[in-house]
């Protein structure tokens, strides 16, 4: 019985810690926010320095192997700072559809370009319907004699203009689960092309991505043809835990940033720390975010190491990491009173990056009722 | 009680309603999509406002003297309502009609009444209020703003913060230290300074929604006539006190809560959540459901003080929680939007895809402004325990 | 536009208080909750002098033919004082049953009796299934030459000892809603035995109520036979309005108790009041109360004179007060500390019956479905 | 990280399991449907508390030389997990083990330990908490319950409230205050009291359930020998306030709340609402989902502090929240099952019909209790915000 973390990993935290102190504080979060594509490939470069972009890359193809805890850990780092950028699409996500349903040529081909920061990858699965399940994939996939022909319309997709390759979701046959498929596609294949959609969170872009007539080869497909559901479930687990990892580490550090100021500011004479409305606000925080840590913990170790409970720690972190991350962060913004709704203080990058996490990959709502069915209320 | 209109009322909002499609510009509608210190948003507002004095709509309950009409608060309710019905602007010169007016109209010199409050009225002169400073947030009476009187004129040196309008304003009602070496709250006084006299600057605060609705206000030697001051020397704390804690003004926004949860439930209704409209989610339904009970208990509330109003009964405890209630209220119905909108919920204004122009997310943001501003809903906690409850201080 | 009070209304609201404080003080409520039926038929007498018991009987049956606020206004206090008994199931409903669906026969036979406070009666609607549709209706009334026989068993019948007549809901027909009959029969009809079912309101009483071929004349239908839903449905919304309006006059006087409570004890060397997270708390409190009265008056207020809005009011402001009332009640014990925990101290009256309001005639999650089918989501 | 038991302690486990199943008379599972005080239930209970030491399942943590094992913390967490799940009773001596026996191994003499360990393991001698006082509150060192020291006795006069188990107890752990002009928290003693001393009349609480769980208990000129006063005089305080903040009591109530949760769902699925199991109704399905994730979480943070335990870590911020957030929890999960009960929800134990023995609504009951009693949840909060976070005290 060990619910602990181990010295390497405490180690992990600190350096993680110690780099996004020194190479993301929030003047450079600001600065990149106007930037064209959000995105800075130097600081890729040196998160890939640091061994975080090949992190779950098994050692073989040019990674350190490490397990999801690990990486949620210092996805938890990634949120307290407000990285922005497409780390955890490419990092996490793309890199696991490669080591988990690549095949082995696929493997080499990409896999040590990722753990290199080389490149960059991102997860192009919604569309206009906004759903997470399989009938939400209607981009069309048809078979021709080398590969495939894609045509259709992703929505939402994280970083697209930053990414050098698109793991897309797509149809090759039936309604069903079983007619969805999975390519990995380069951004400059000809007739694919991104629309940035602006939103309010000012570290994360999202684009349109369309597909007019792409022509991929058969290498392109991950996975076998129709097998593309069962990673795609497998990606979204992975990207609940990711994201409840970045809700916990941006929970902590608005909970944190506000009792500081609570403590600095006066009024009547008294800190206003000293009042007990805002006390009992910062306790009540703190009562919600102890127990989400073990949750989120819980939910990276079990995506490793019990495959059974995956998707339920997932959605349960995900559900209870979406609603902890929006409450605390909007009671941060209260504590701080006039200034925390201003442009030029800090805090409103957590508050909205809290709301985008919110609903990526399925609200809390849906993350309940996800519970009620695999646990078959 | 009886909740029908009279029969002249009725007809007075008929007259209202036709007056207004007819007369409020289509593209008026809009016109909270420009930045609120644009000019062309500006100029428009002025426009529409002197439009809307001139058909007898503004301030219908001041004195005719003064550009009023003596008219029942029953009167100026229903244009409230029918102006957030038909979707007109709000009235740019607000801060004067609802906080200066009726000040000058109880503490003001006869002169002073005479020279400001039509203006006021035609929007020719847009004030703003100087009342917050940086370092005394929730703790208002702890201002520093220095005023010297030399001579027949205040020196002023100071800065105010939170300041709406200051951009664009003629004007400033303004709290103003006096005497520093008084108790806190018996050393302030209450001074109109002219936004033109020198020493004066204005710099934006942009908000997290990324516009400028508020300012930083800067004064440095400014000079203001002694006639200026309004009610006695050092007696500012009374003479603010008095409207600041009127809490009638719900009125209007109440209406404007409605409308908001018409919208919502309209979104409710059009939006697709897995192949099904969301109104049909038992779920969303329960959340939708609570929300408009929320609004109209708020709704029979108001009416509730309006006839205290028209009964000229003191607004009591049940007045005190409009504020708390209201802002928490319109945030949390911009929330369910954002719900709802799902991966659509962060759209910007002007993006593709984007729905009901971005405004669900803005308003989120700037409700929970408004839960922060004017007394944060801890603040009202503080009033509704201590002013209503009779439970002591606590400090 | 008058959303207020008239004189009289506030003299009928002084009055009543009056009269409780008086008459129905907690050492009496005390006393009542350990007789076997749970009611004091001298204070009936008592109110029935008051004129109480005939509040909305019309003026030619014996009563005052006043509105459903002036009722409102009435339960109101009551609630306040959480008086025991069946007022609020004889004097609102089964009267209301009689002046909306009886015959001039039976409005001759039954109304001055019952505004006299000579006759008690009470609602048999549910059954073991709990639910408040003509669904819930199962007990048979066969009919036969003289009349209908009953069958069957009725649940939660409130005061069902105490009463003298019992307004049962009985199924003449098929499964709809037009298959259901009302019919009042009185208590010790041959046939008909009541159960007591032990509750934790020590306020209130609740029966299980069997009818073993309880014979009934044909002048016992209320209405036409098929006609009782439509009755019935009234019926509800009045239990929601005076329910509502119970809970709005308890909750006000469960937070004027723990403010109270909080002024007068110390801890720390100053009042408990001076505490800000007891004054929030406070505070929050008169936040819902105060805009749920409004919701109230208007609920009553429409039953009567806007009969298309009268569900969907009833159901609001059932479902706010169901809330409201838990929340205050809550949070007015937790304000009193230990001793609001304690047997002794006259809190938990309140805590207890805020707690059966929520749950009779439908809690807040049934009337919130209400409203959306009411309002067409 | 690694969840799985090692194989010693797996093999542990089936050991307790198979001993429970053999040794847990089952008619001490509904042992907690007697009032606490019944003569029946604490004659069974102290028997049952016997034949658990005698298997080795008590404090088995302690020292060996005072009837403990001195095992790891794992083993003794195994044991409670299993005694919940095989729901056996609690022990009748917990005060006794969880509060006094630690105090004792750290601050008791040699003599003190002998005398009163093993009794306390036996449930030979049964103690009860003596801190509460009307008037004092969660101002808990304000408490005025006097001891004089008369050659070699204290002679105690005052009042004890909340005490649970006096009816029963052979013995106090008391505060008492022995220095009345000393500053509050300097002028305490620790003593331990004999109930059957003169003096000393117990009168039970009657609590709003309508059990009497708790009692007042009055001292008047009650003798105790100065060998009764653990660690030194006017030190007790210090000697108190090391247990009293020892928050790791956690471990059991965990598992008894994730029971709780079990038995909702169980509720869930076998109550009908309008035709359908309850469980099945999307709004019912948010919510059983929500406490759901609730329960989960603190499962995997009890975990989380039973790791930090092992690694001889003290409790953190993270031990803080248990109280605030596991009676909160527990309450909730009541709540949810009188709202799936409905009409039957208010049903007393032993009426007709009533659902699970009516333990829903006597669960609601004592756990809003549980919220209030040892240190209410705005107590916790202080804790939390001043100790936990270095915010500063209120007054």
């Amino acid at each position: 019985m060990d619910f602990g973390l181990s010295e390497e990993q405490e180690l992990l935290q600190r350096s993680a810690r110690e780099f996004l102190t020194r190479e993301c504080p929030t003047t450079f979060v600001r600065e990149l926010s106007k930037e064209k594509d959000g995105f800075s490939r130097e600081l890729h470069r040196k998160m890939a320095e640091q061994g975080w972009t090949g992190l779950l890359i098994p050692q073989g193809y040019g990674g350190l192997g490490l397990s999801m805890l690990d990486m949620a850990l210092l996805l938890e780092e990634m949120g307290r700072a407000v990285v922005p950028g497409p780390f955890m699409f490419s990092s996490v996500l793309v890199t696991l559809a490669l080591i988990q349903g690549g095949s082995a040529a696929q493997k080499k081909a990409w896999l040590p370009r990722l753990a290199a920061g080389e490149i960059v990858g991102t997860l192009a699965l919604l569309e206009a319907a906004d759903r997470l399940d399989a009938a939400g994939v209607t981009l069309k996939a048809k078979k021709n004699r080398t590969g495939y022909t894609l045509t259709g319309v992703k929505m939402f997709v994280p970083f697209a203009a930053a990414a050098d390759v698109l793991l897309i979701a797509a149809r090759t046959g039936g309604r069903g689960e079983d007619g969805i498929s999975v390519f990995l596609v380069e951004r400059d294949a000809p007739g694919l092309t991104c629309i940035p959609l602006e939103i309010f969170d000012l570290t994360r872009r999202v684009y349109e991505v369309s597909c007019n007539n792409v022509t991929v080869p058969s290498t392109a497909l991950i996975g076998g043809e129709g097998q593309g559901w069962k990673l795609l479930s497998r990606l979204i687990d992975a990207a609940c835990v990711a994201l409840a990892a970045d809700s916990l580490g941006g929970a902590q550090k608005a909970l944190e940033m506000a009792v500081e100021y609570t403590k600095v500011r006066t009024q009547f004479n008294r800190p206003v720390a000293s009042f007990q409305a805002l006390k009992h606000m910062a306790a009540e925080m703190v009562s919600e975010i102890e127990p989400a840590r073990s949750l989120v913990w819980y939910a990276a170790y079990a995506f490793d190491a019990r495959p059974r409970e995956a998707s339920r720690a997932a959605s349960m972190a995900k559900a209870r990491l979406s609603d902890v991350y929006a409450r605390t962060t909007n009671r941060a913004v209260q504590m701080h009173g006039g200034i925390g709704f201003t442009w030029e203080h800090d805090i409103h990058l957590w508050f909205k990056r809290a709301k985008w996490n919110e609903f990526a990959f399925g609200d809390a709502t849906y993350h309940r009722e996800r519970l009620a069915q695999l646990d078959g209320f | 009680m009886n909740l029908t209109y009279s029969k002249e009322d009725e007809e007075f909002r008929k007259e209202v309603r036709s007056w207004l499609k007819k007369n409020l510009p289509k593209k008026d509608k809009t016109l909270s999509d420009l930045p609120p210190h644009d000019p062309e948003r500006v100029k428009r507002a002025k426009e529409w406002q002197r439009k809307l004095y001139e058909a007898g709509y503004v301030a219908m309950g001041w004195p005719k003297e003064y550009g009023g009409q003596g008219a029942s608060v029953v009167r100026q309710t229903i244009v409230n309502e029918e102006m957030v019905l038909a979707r007109a602007p709000g009235l740019i010169g607000a801060m004067g009609i609802q906080m200066l007016g009726p000040t000058l109209i109880q503490f003001g010199t006869e002169e002073q009444k005479r020279r400001y409050l039509p203006k006021i009225l035609t929007a020719e002169e847009i004030w703003c209020q100087g009342y917050s400073e940086p370092g005394a947030g929730s703790d208002l009476a702890s201002l520093r703003t220095r005023a010297e009187l030399v001579g027949d004129e205040f020196i002023v040196n100071g800065q105010k913060v939170w300041t709406s309008n200051a951009q664009f304003a003629d004007w400033m009602f303004c709290l103003v230290r006096t005497d520093p070496d008084a108790p806190k709250h018996r050393g302030i006084s209450y001074l109109l300074i002219d936004m033109k006299t020198p020493g004066i600057t204005v710099r934006p605060l942009i908000q997290m929604t990324g516009d400028a609705g508020f300012n930083e206000v800067f004064f440095e030697d400014v000079r203001v006539p002694r006639a200026n001051l309004v009610g006695e020397l050092n007696q500012g704390w009374l003479v603010a006190n008095n409207t600041l804690f009127h809490e009638r003004n719900l009125l209007g926004s109440t209406t404007r809560t409605q409308l908001m949860m018409q919208n919502l439930l309209r979104l409710a209704r059009s939006r697709q959540r897995y192949g099904k409209p969301a109104s049909e989610d038992p779920v969303i339904r329960q959340k939708l459901a609570d929300l408009l009970i929320r609004v109209e208990a708020m709704k029979y509330h108001s009416y509730r003080q309006l006839t205290d109003a028209i009964a000229g009964r003191p607004p009591g405890i049940a007045a005190m929680v409009n504020k708390l209630v209201g802002t928490e209220l319109n945030h949390d119905i911009c929330s369910l939007a954002l719900e709802l909108l799902g991966s659509y919920a962060p759209l910007n204004r002007g993006t593709p895809h984007v729905v009901d122009h971005g405004n669900w997310a803005y308003e989120f943001m700037f409700t929970l402004g408004l839960i922060i501003g004017g007394g944060t809903s801890q603040i009202q906690k503080n009033i509704i325990s201590e002013r209503g409850l009779g439970m002591p201080k606590s400090a």
